[in-house]
């Protein structure tokens, strides 16, 4: 793979969810759990999305519908041209007994980096979260793989609540090492909280405004640390986040303006 | 440590603008790699979201760009200046440009109510505007020589620097008509251009913006040919840059004429490290040939 | 097979001018190696010798050359063409150029005075020759429509193309000038910039003219939007040149809109074979799309 | 090495005969000998020379004086900068049972051959003809990797007359298989009906106006053939040499015009 624009045509199209599929690409680079491609819709736009399963060598993309360019994804077909650039990044690091928490389409990272655990035999646990039952996407195969706790918001699935409540508990009882997670910002302020006091070392899968996703722009750059997410990103430790001011806060949208 | 414009930045390389220049962090971090001093994006009075993308994109030899000039605007880059400047001390570059001529001299009295950069960066030469208002004003001798006037009026004491492109009427006579309206600097050159990608497959340019500015090592020799030139046609410094990514390209671009060396696509194909490594190079360059100091060898392709 | 103005080569790979192009032998070899068309060298009244050596070096994304329209002048050059003629069917297009808007006239006048081309090659663009004749006519509209009114004037009826450059005032406009004056082809685009390489060990600039043309991989982006560009202010085809070495290329030339395609500093890169390769990988890629002919993708990029 | 230009310092310059002089350059490349670099004096020109020997880590260039470019050369002092690149083209194959002839400064890339051949073990005898003693240079080196024939024009050393006038004889003599030639182009043509006769294969280092070296100028294109000199050649053999009709004819100076 490169960092040219290479285009693909989707291989297959499998629903999930209330607005979310998976869309299926010929595999042709490999891609650490967290790390990122570029998804182009020639004509329309270009996007950033995880890479959340490699199987029979092709690579899946799960996307959920948001705006207009998630929308447009929506409606392409099978045989349909894509351009990919990618992967880009840096992913989640391996460990022994992780805990992976998950919120909404968040989960999508996770679930490579549960299958690359799963492969090297390290022992894990997952926490998924989502409004309801129907949005926790892919619960059959993390279930699959190892112990997992959900929550909603509004009990469909799982304990009522939201996934920080209880991850204290879950640490624990499991005896979790390293925690990874992907998910709203929001979570991950809560999280941040959480874990940096009881010491448990982190990996967070952050989302920022990407224009080219190779480090220059300076779209995806967090304050006040300066560190780019497309390039030491997407995935950052806890000493990475150190540095942050903006966790959970405005960050920067197409025009480099803060905004929510 | 280098002088330029009563500055002493502790490097010759600046951050060109455009790359990693949106946010006070983002230039401090360029700084901590060894930056001598940053040039912020291209800024000015409104918010611009600019093209959508893809907007970047690299090809075999370098980089095509159409971000379209997308910038928050003169306020919230004051604001970012402003925190640049209370965490650093190293000379920081405004690059400002304007949809109309006046729009350059508002946009730096409004900077300059809010904070003092170093030096202002007028961009007259940026390619990908052309579709958008005309050809640039850097295509022509009169629009640049009255941009460059009225930039000076409203930049009082700090300095000036034009930004030009290797097209138009011959980037040695623009220089030229930059110094006679009271340009303190040129920066040489911008992107080169603009070019096109297409995708074989789609058979659709890759671009949203169809073309876009060339960049990185595919226009080295342009950008030394551009330094080299208006060293011969005017004796204000030069910010030599374009497609700079190693040692070698930043000594040609000294012996062809550059007081500063501007360093954007790099950042690319070497990483923010791109900086330190080639300090270091200078360094050991000079060393080797028995120089105590870059200003010895400065235009020496000249003689 | 393709049609070009009533010519029908065997492959739409056109050696460009100045590349491999001064004798018959030469133009032949090109020719069993899977060229449908040759292009000689750009040649005038005189013999001229160019400049001195280094005078075609290549750099790290592409070749920098000053050789100065050297050539042995258009009776020389009469004689390889009549003699490439005798041994060989394929269509040769003959390059030329003057150091007066009037010696086109007559270097033309003189060619077929002696031999037929099939097609006149106006070389309006080469900027090594700025320092010498002052800017190329390319540079000017008003010059290249003369030239091309000139040029058609004396070529009776073998048709004339224009060779320009990305430079000027605008390719898409100079191109509308050469159709309105007659021009039955535009051939797009001579080398870019110029540039300069400098040797930082002796500090000197490597080629002898000091500055030099642009060409090969560099350059493909600007060619193809240059290509992109001319087929929007044009019915006449294009004979699409610059940094073409290698099938994606040349569809991307095709898509942006050439009838044919330049084929020059590529025969550095990959060797003569670059011709049956491209040949080739074009068929391959009209397979895997569905298509029976390259005419039905050709300007496809516009749509 | 590469074709892109560099510059290195003289390392040392030793004095061979009348207006000839060898130059030492630190050894940054493999070469094979009859192959040619190009050699820039920064601000004069720059011309193709053979490698003429490779010891001790130092390529050596033996360079006649003859016009301005190598008069310039010959005022030139250790330490001092010039510009290679290089090499190129295709130089002799090693065969067995061979017979080098070499006329003038032509030697130079036969030496390099004759040590190559040595090296592998394989057998060769020498014929060398100049004007008169002072210019058969290397002499001695030859004499002392295997037989040596000389002629000079005056007698001074071996036998008065040209290399081409034994030739036959010392085929049949020393039951030569591969015959290798440097030297000016009126011996080729002489020789090349001399080999076509005797259906001896032969290897000669041709010499044309060269401009860029890599390809593309068309400069040193041989008639009828096509082939370039400094590609396919500068050693070319009975089967390239097959076509080409201009040899020891006018070829073309820096203007591309025919001259002698
Ligand atoms: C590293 C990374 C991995 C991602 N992985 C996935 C994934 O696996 N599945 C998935 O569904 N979504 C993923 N996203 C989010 C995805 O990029 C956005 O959903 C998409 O860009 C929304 O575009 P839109 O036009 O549909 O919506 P919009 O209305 O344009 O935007 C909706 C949200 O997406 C964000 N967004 C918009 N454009 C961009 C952009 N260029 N770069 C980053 N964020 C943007 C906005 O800030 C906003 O929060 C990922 C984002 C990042 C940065
Ligand atoms: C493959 C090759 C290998 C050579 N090896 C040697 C060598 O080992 N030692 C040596 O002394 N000489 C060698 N020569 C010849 C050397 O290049 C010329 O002697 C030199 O170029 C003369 O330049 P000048 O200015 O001194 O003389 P000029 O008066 O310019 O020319 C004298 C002769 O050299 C030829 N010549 C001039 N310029 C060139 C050029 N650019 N390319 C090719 N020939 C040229 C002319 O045709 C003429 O026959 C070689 C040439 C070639 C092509
Ligand atoms: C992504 C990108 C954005 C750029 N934005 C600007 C800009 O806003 N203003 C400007 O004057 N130049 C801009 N440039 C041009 C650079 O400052 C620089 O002049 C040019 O890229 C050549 O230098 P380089 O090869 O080192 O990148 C941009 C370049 C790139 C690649
Ligand atoms: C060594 C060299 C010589 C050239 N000479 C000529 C010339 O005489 N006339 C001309 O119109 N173009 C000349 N060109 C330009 C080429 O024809 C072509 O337009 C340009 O090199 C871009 O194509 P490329 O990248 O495929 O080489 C020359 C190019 C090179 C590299
Ligand atoms: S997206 Fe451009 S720097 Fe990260
Ligand atoms: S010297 Fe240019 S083709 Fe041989």
């Amino acid at each position: 793979m490169s960092d040219l624009m290479q285009t693909f045509p989707i291989r297959k199209i499998i629903e999930h969810g209330p607005g979310v599929k998976s869309f299926y690409f010929d595999q042709t680079f490999e891609v650490q759990a967290g790390q990122f491609i570029n998804l182009w819709i020639p004509g329309v736009d270009e996007k950033p999305f995880s890479v959340s399963h490699i199987q029979d060598g092709q690579i899946e993309i799960s996307v959920k519908a948001y705006g207009p360019f998630t929308h447009r994804l929506m409606q392409s077909q099978p045989g349909q041209l894509l351009g990919i650039r990618g992967p880009f990044g840096h992913g989640f690091t391996l460990k022994d007994r992780g805990l992976l928490i998950g919120g909404g389409i968040g989960i999508a990272p996770l679930r490579l980096l549960a299958r690359q655990l799963h492969e090297r035999g390290l022992h894990f646990v997952s926490l998924l979260g989502a409004v309801s039952r129907h949005e926790i996407i892919f619960a059959d195969e993390f279930e699959r793989l190892g112990t997992c706790y959900f929550t909603t918001d509004d009990g469909s699935k799982g304990k009522k609540g939201f996934v920080t409540e209880d991850v204290a508990a879950i640490i624990e009882t499991e005896q979790i090492k390293q925690v990874y997670a992907a998910g709203p910002e929001i979570m991950f302020v809560k999280l941040k909280a959480i874990l940096d006091t009881l010491h448990v070392p982190y990996e967070f899968c952050m989302e920022r405004y990407m224009k080219c996703g190779i480090g220059i722009c300076g779209q995806c750059v967090l304050d006040d640390s300066g560190i780019r997410v497309c390039v030491e990103g997407p995935v950052l430790n806890q000493d990475d986040l150190q540095d942050v001011t903006e966790l959970g806060m405005m960050h920067r949208n197409a025009s480099g303006k803060r905004s929510i | 440590m280098t002088r330029f414009l009563g500055l002493k930045p502790d490097s010759l390389l600046v951050l060109a603008s455009g790359i990693l220049g949106l946010t006070a962090s983002s230039l401090k971090r360029v700084i901590d790699f060894g930056a001598g001093a940053v040039t912020t994006k291209s800024f000015n009075l409104e918010v611009r979201k600019g093209h959508k993308a893809p907007s970047i994109i690299p090809f075999k030899n370098g980089v095509l760009n159409a971000v379209g000039l997308s910038n928050p605007g003169v306020q919230e880059m004051a604001l970012e200046i402003e925190k640049f400047k209370k965490r650093c001390d190293a000379p920081l570059f405004a690059s400002v440009f304007g949809r109309t001529i006046e729009e350059y001299g508002e946009v730096i009295q409004q900077l300059i109510d809010r904070v003092q950069p170093d030096l202002i960066e007028i961009n007259v030469s940026c390619p990908n505007v052309r579709s958008e208002f005309g050809t640039p004003f850097g295509d022509s001798l009169d629009d640049t020589a009255r941009v460059t006037e009225i930039a000076k009026k409203y930049a009082g004491k700090i300095p000036v620097s034009v930004k030009l492109g290797p097209h138009g009427p011959g980037i040695g006579r623009l220089a030229r008509v930059c110094e006679d309206n009271g340009a303190d600097a040129i920066t040489a050159i911008n992107t080169v251009g603009p070019g096109m990608l297409i995708d074989i497959n789609v058979m659709k340019p890759v671009l949203s913006n169809k073309t876009g500015g060339v960049s990185g090592p595919a226009i080295l020799p342009i950008a030394v040919k551009s330094v080299y030139e208006v060293f011969e046609h005017v004796s204000i410094p030069i910010i030599g840059t374009g497609g700079v990514t190693g040692t070698e390209d930043a000594i040609q671009m000294i012996l062809a004429g550059a007081t500063l060396i501007g360093i954007g696509t790099a950042v690319y194909y070497e990483g923010i490290e791109v900086f330190a490594k080639i300090n270091r190079g200078i360094t050991e360059y000079l060393q080797k040939h028995g120089r105590t100091s870059i200003e010895e060898i400065r235009g020496k392709a000249h003689e």
